[in-house]
């Protein structure tokens, strides 16, 4: 049981880390403000959601547990939120020019 | 690991909490103030006043009757782990000499922040200001726990600040900027210093750190990089660079809480830490330093006054003369032994603090009504001044003869105990230096006197009314600084008991006039403004004579104040400060 | 050189790297972008140093607000940086950073020299820990063994707010601090100021009940509450309370208030000011830092709002 | 090399940081963002030197921790004031140069060496 959970925990999270940096690298690399934070949430929400869900085996209760899955649900609602008011205040400047 | 140690200062003694009460009562009226507000400010604040002052002064009487110093556990918690609040003799006279002033300013100010029924800003604020100003003071007098003392250090530059630009002109923001920022960068510094000595030692109480400091080199680092902050903090040349603008552009009653009381905490700070913490780590060479620093304050502080325009320019920059001044008790107190001996330079050290303390809030409050009365300070449109309102200046007068240095005031004594010192311990040069000092302030009193003396062609428009109550203030508060010397401090302070006898004694009359006449050359050869003094027939004759010194001494003020116009830059200034932390670990490191 | 070291010395260089480019960036809205960068990743070295309440305070007030703080008022100040032309010359930074590198140089070997085995009260704070049937150390510390600072930094605050209030226009007096805000009622800002407080305060209510046992309290606890105050306010769905209010007022004082009554409580029927009975000690101590998270809540939101600068109904 | 090595000799970097940025940066604000992260070394510090003395059950001593919380909370109310003292400036003058010369900022030589 442990063996599994490790081994999922391990898998995950390099996915979710691979995903963190394909994100990062996306920021520095796209030329402008949408597909930065195209590259941005895409795969912060998913890293962030991959690196939750490999460190689950690792809770020592279902109160950690949930405790995990919250702060993911928040990441996305706030990653949500932001990068739509950015994306937003983006378009205005632009259309402003 | 730690074992409890069994010492005489780790129990609470009876009178204990008064200590409490002391920083309690204020911070009280603090939080009432702000939650009642409107009418009640002024009325919440001039209700405390007379309960921190009845404490202060049980304190005053309460100390003499116990062994040691008065201690209270907060918390009952002892040392290491707790805090603990002492009152030692310096700061049962600080506290008194605070409760005072603080009394005189809000009898003082009492016009102009009175509380119309609608609440308006200014008052609101200065009223609150003032009590915190007192909380945060007696919390650093009473504090034995150097972190505490770094909140409330903190507590008193949040007091501070704000008053300086209460009356919201862009010059005054611009001070208060540049003093917030300066000050905050002293507190860091502060803050450096304790987190090293907790890692050394494991506590920040003084008495603990006292046992168990040694001449490790991160205590050596810690000293240098305090001490830095706190003369920031102090504005000690050449770190001056905030205070003459935020004092002279306050408010009259804010300036003389921020130049009689507000410096006195961080240098009180450092007098703790050299006397208390380290006595045995500065060595010579340190404590050289900061006397020469002191002797630096002086010449520049006191050559800038004399050529400044405005009035409370021109003692702004005085208090920088006078901190200078201050910080010549370093070099004298350390004696043969190797330590800083708590002896007769400490208690003129101090006496010279409480006579600043008292003198210059009373010089700035009658600067501040002649101001109201004229609407401008232009020290060469003074004239007539004496006659318009005799009582401002006499105050002023008053406070400045206190502070040259005249037999019976606090000044005398503060000197003569230095002299004494220097003299003990064979150091002749800072002799020099204190007599130069007590000239120096004769220099400006002169100065000034001679304008507000001189008749005036055409009769004063007065901008306001004056009331008798606010004129007693300043000079009841000159007056307290002039008598200083008939007051007991030997139960406080550690004056040998011949000092004040020798008040009295022969050859006063030399001392008297010696720093009047020295006071008068300095004045007429550094000042560039017209003078009355040069314009009366024996002036004119000694003018004729000396007129290629004076240009010679005109030319060298304008260098000073060029020099200090150059250090008063940001870059400058903050420079001066790494320089200065890094030469005094040097020279610490060296002496050890 | 094990793998957590490793991380130590990226997790390092990272932040440095971040404060380097905080420094020396041109433009003061990217310097404040990268100190948020910086103080968010301070929290984790925070997190390394096994001091997770410090953690939580640099993430939420450190990172966090002040982050908030500094970027509000370089948008506001982004008209004037044209203007500033005085900026050092070479000389100068050369001078500074020679002199900067030798202080930090020094506090490096003072730090490097400390003795061996380090002095520490972590003992005494844990075998002490029954006076207030507390488990957290920290919480110990703050509001029991070394209350008095606790109380006096309350202080701090409150002048703080005192400060910036005394910065407004005469005319502005008693009013709202800062700027009236609108968003789009549809909008997502609006969307999501309606749906996180809930969550928010349910969170922030239960860093300060973890805060008696775990990592947490009144602090971190404040900061939160703050936030969701703040996304409101921004969102146009509150506006900040007059500062003439009485109750508003009575909030701000609440804290250090009751701080100082139960410590003259202490003074006049206990053993000693700022102490606690011991069977008392764990519901005083939960109600003065009731007291203090909407003390603190209060205070960091009204200091990010800033001067009051316009009266009812403008 | 230990954790406590490399952030002692990373929050002495800080420090080192700040000041030059204190000292050098024309602008308040940058002032203000330097001080911060000159705080915020002193800070860790204090970190540093409660992880060296973890004891008891604790990984790092309280008495620092609690001290370095205190330390936050005041220096996030400086920054607060500080920043409310900028933005009153730039509201009055329209600039916010810290030097005492006419604010139009020419040919003024602040550096003072």
């Amino acid at each position: 049981m442990s063996l599994l959970g490790d081994i999922i925990t391990i898998v995950a999270v390099s996915a979710g880390a691979f995903f963190f940096l394909a994100g990062t690298v996306g920021l520095l690399r796209f030329p402008d403000t949408l597909t930065r934070l195209h590259a941005l949430t895409k795969a912060d929400n998913l890293g962030l959601g991959l690196v939750v869900l490999g460190l689950l085996p690792q809770a020592a209760s279902l109160r950690d547990g949930f405790k995990l899955v919250s702060i993911w649900l928040l990441g996305l609602l706030a990653g949500a939120t932001v990068s739509q008011l950015i994306a937003r205040a983006a378009r205005q400047g632009e259309s402003a020019r | 690991m730690l074992p409890p140690a069994p010492a005489p200062d780790a129990a609470t003694t009876t009178s204990g909490f008064l200590l409490v009460l002391s920083i309690v009562v204020p911070i009280a009226g603090v939080l009432l103030a702000f939650v009642l507000g409107g009418r009640y400010v002024r009325l919440v604040a001039h209700t405390i006043i007379p309960f921190g002052v009845a404490i202060a002064g049980a304190i005053l009487l309460a100390l003499p009757q116990n062994e040691g110093p008065l201690v209270y556990l907060l918390g009952g918690w002892p040392p290491p782990l707790g805090v603990a609040l002492r009152a030692d003799g310096p700061s049962a006279v600080m506290l008194a000499t605070t409760a005072i002033v603080i009394c005189a300013v809000a009898i003082y100010a009492a016009a102009d922040f009175s509380v119309p029924a609608a609440e308006t800003r200014a008052p609101f604020a200065f009223w609150i200001l003032l009590l915190a100003v007192w909380g945060a003071l007696n919390t650093i007098f009473l504090g034995g726990d150097l972190f505490t003392l770094y909140v409330a250090l903190e507590l008193l530059t949040f007091a501070a600040v704000p008053m300086v630009s209460l009356d919201g002109r862009a010059e005054t923001l611009r001070s208060a900027l540049r003093y917030l920022l300066f000050a905050l960068l002293g507190s860091v510094f502060y803050l450096v210093g304790t987190a090293l000595l907790y890692g050394l030692h494991g506590t920040l109480d003084i008495v603990l750190l006292s046992r168990r400091v040694g001449a490790e080199p991160a205590a050596l680092v810690a000293a240098a990089l305090m001490t830095t902050g706190l003369l920031a903090k102090s504005a000690l040349f050449p770190l001056h660079l905030w205070l003459p603008p935020a004092h002279a552009g306050a408010p009259a009653a804010a300036s003389a809480i921020l130049s009689g009381l507000v410096v006195k905490g961080s240098f009180f700070i450092v007098v703790r830490l050299w006397f208390n913490v380290l006595p045995g780590l500065p060595g010579f060479a340190a404590t050289q330093l900061l006397g020469a620093l002191g002797a630096a304050a002086i010449v520049v502080g006191s050559m800038v006054a004399l050529r400044q325009e405005r009035l409370k320019l021109l003692i702004a920059y005085s208090t920088l003369a006078q901190i200078g001044y201050l910080f010549l008790m370093f070099p004298l107190a350390y004696d043969a032994s190797g330590r800083l001996a708590s002896g007769d330079a400490l208690a003129g050290g101090l006496l010279q603090a409480v006579s600043h303390a008292t003198a210059k809030a009373a010089m700035f409050m009658a600067v501040g009504s002649i101001y109201a009365m004229l609407g401008h300070d232009r020290i060469t449109g003074l004239g007539g001044v004496a006659r318009a309102s005799p009582l401002n200046v006499l105050a002023f007068a008053l406070g400045g003869i206190a502070l040259m240095g005249v037999p019976l005031s606090g000044a005398y004594l503060a000197k003569d105990l230095l002299l004494r010192s220097a003299n003990e311990n064979g150091q002749w040069w800072w002799e020099i230096v204190l007599q130069a000092g007590g000239m120096f302030t004769a220099a400006y009193v002169v100065l000034v006197l001679a304008h507000a003396l001189a008749a005036s062609d055409k009769p004063i428009a007065l901008a306001g009314p004056t009331s008798r109550i606010r004129d007693a203030a300043p000079l009841v508060l000159s007056l307290c600084s002039l008598l200083l010397g008939l007051v007991p401090l030997g139960l406080y302070l550690p004056i040998p008991s011949d000092m004040t006898s020798s008040l009295f004694g022969p050859g006063i009359l030399s001392k008297l006039l010696l720093p009047v006449l020295g006071g008068v050359v300095i004045a007429i050869l550094l000042s560039p403004w017209p003078h009355p003094l040069a314009s009366s027939t024996s002036g004119k004759a000694i003018m004729t004579g000396a007129t290629r010194v004076r240009r010679g001494s005109l030319a060298l003020g304008y260098l000073v104040e060029r020099t200090d116009e150059a250090l008063s830059q940001w870059p400058a200034a903050s420079m001066c400060l790494l320089l200065l932390a890094l030469l005094l670990g040097a020279l610490m490191c060296v002496a050890t | 050189m094990s793998i957590a070291t490793i991380f130590e010395i990226v997790l390092a260089a990272v932040v440095l790297g971040l404060g380097i480019w905080t420094i020396v960036v041109r433009e003061t809205y990217s310097a404040t972008v990268g100190f948020v960068a910086y103080g968010l990743l301070v929290a984790l070295i925070w997190v390394r140093l096994d001091a997770i309440d410090v953690a939580l305070t640099e993430a939420a007030i450190g990172g966090g607000l002040g982050g908030v703080l500094l970027l509000g008022a370089a948008a506001q100040l982004r008209d004037s940086e044209p203007a500033v032309t005085d900026a050092a010359g070479n000389a100068v930074r050369v001078c500074a950073a020679i002199l900067s590198a030798l202080t930090a140089a020094t506090l490096a070997g003072a730090v490097l020299v400390l003795p061996d085995p380090a002095p520490t009260l972590a003992p005494a704070a844990v075998s002490n820990a029954w006076a207030t049937s507390l488990a957290n150390p920290v919480t110990n510390v703050l509001m029991a063994f070394r209350a008095m600072d606790t109380m006096l930094e309350k202080v701090v605050l409150l002048l703080a707010i005192i400060g910036v209030w005394s910065l407004a226009p005469d005319s502005a007096w008693g009013g709202h601090p800062g700027p009236r805000h609108q968003a789009d009622p549809h909008g997502v800002l609006v969307f999501l100021a309606r749906l996180l407080p809930p969550i928010g305060i349910v969170v922030g209510i239960y860093v300060l009940w973890t805060g008696a046992n775990h990592p947490g309290g009144a602090f971190q606890g404040g900061a939160i509450l703050a936030a969701m105050w703040l996304l409101a306010i921004m969102a146009g769905l509150a506006d900040t309370p007059p500062v003439s209010s009485r109750r508003l007022r009575l909030i701000l004082v609440a804290g250090p208030g009751l701080f100082l009554v139960v410590g003259i409580a202490g003074l006049l029927f206990g053993s000693a000011f700022l102490s606690y009975p011991p069977a008392q000690a764990k519901p005083l101590i939960l109600a003065i830092e009731v007291a203090m998270i909407l003390t603190i809540a209060a205070t960091l939101g009204l200091l990010l709002a800033g001067a009051p600068e316009r009266r009812t109904g403008q | 090399m230990s954790g406590v090595t490399v952030f002692g000799l990373c929050a002495a970097a800080a420090v080192g940081l700040g000041l030059y940025g204190l000292i050098t940066n024309p602008q308040p604000l940058r002032k203000i963002i330097a001080f911060n992260l000159l705080g915020s070394g002193v800070f860790l510090l204090f970190g540093v030197i409660g992880r060296r003395g973890a004891a008891a059950g604790m990984g790092n001593d309280p008495v620092p921790q609690a001290l370095v919380i205190t330390g936050v909370v005041v220096a996030f109310s400086a920054t607060a004031l500080a920043i409310a003292l900028v933005l009153r400036l730039f509201q009055t003058t329209g600039s916010t140069t810290l030097s005492n010369a006419a604010p139009s900022g020419t040919g003024s030589n602040p550096s003072g060496d």
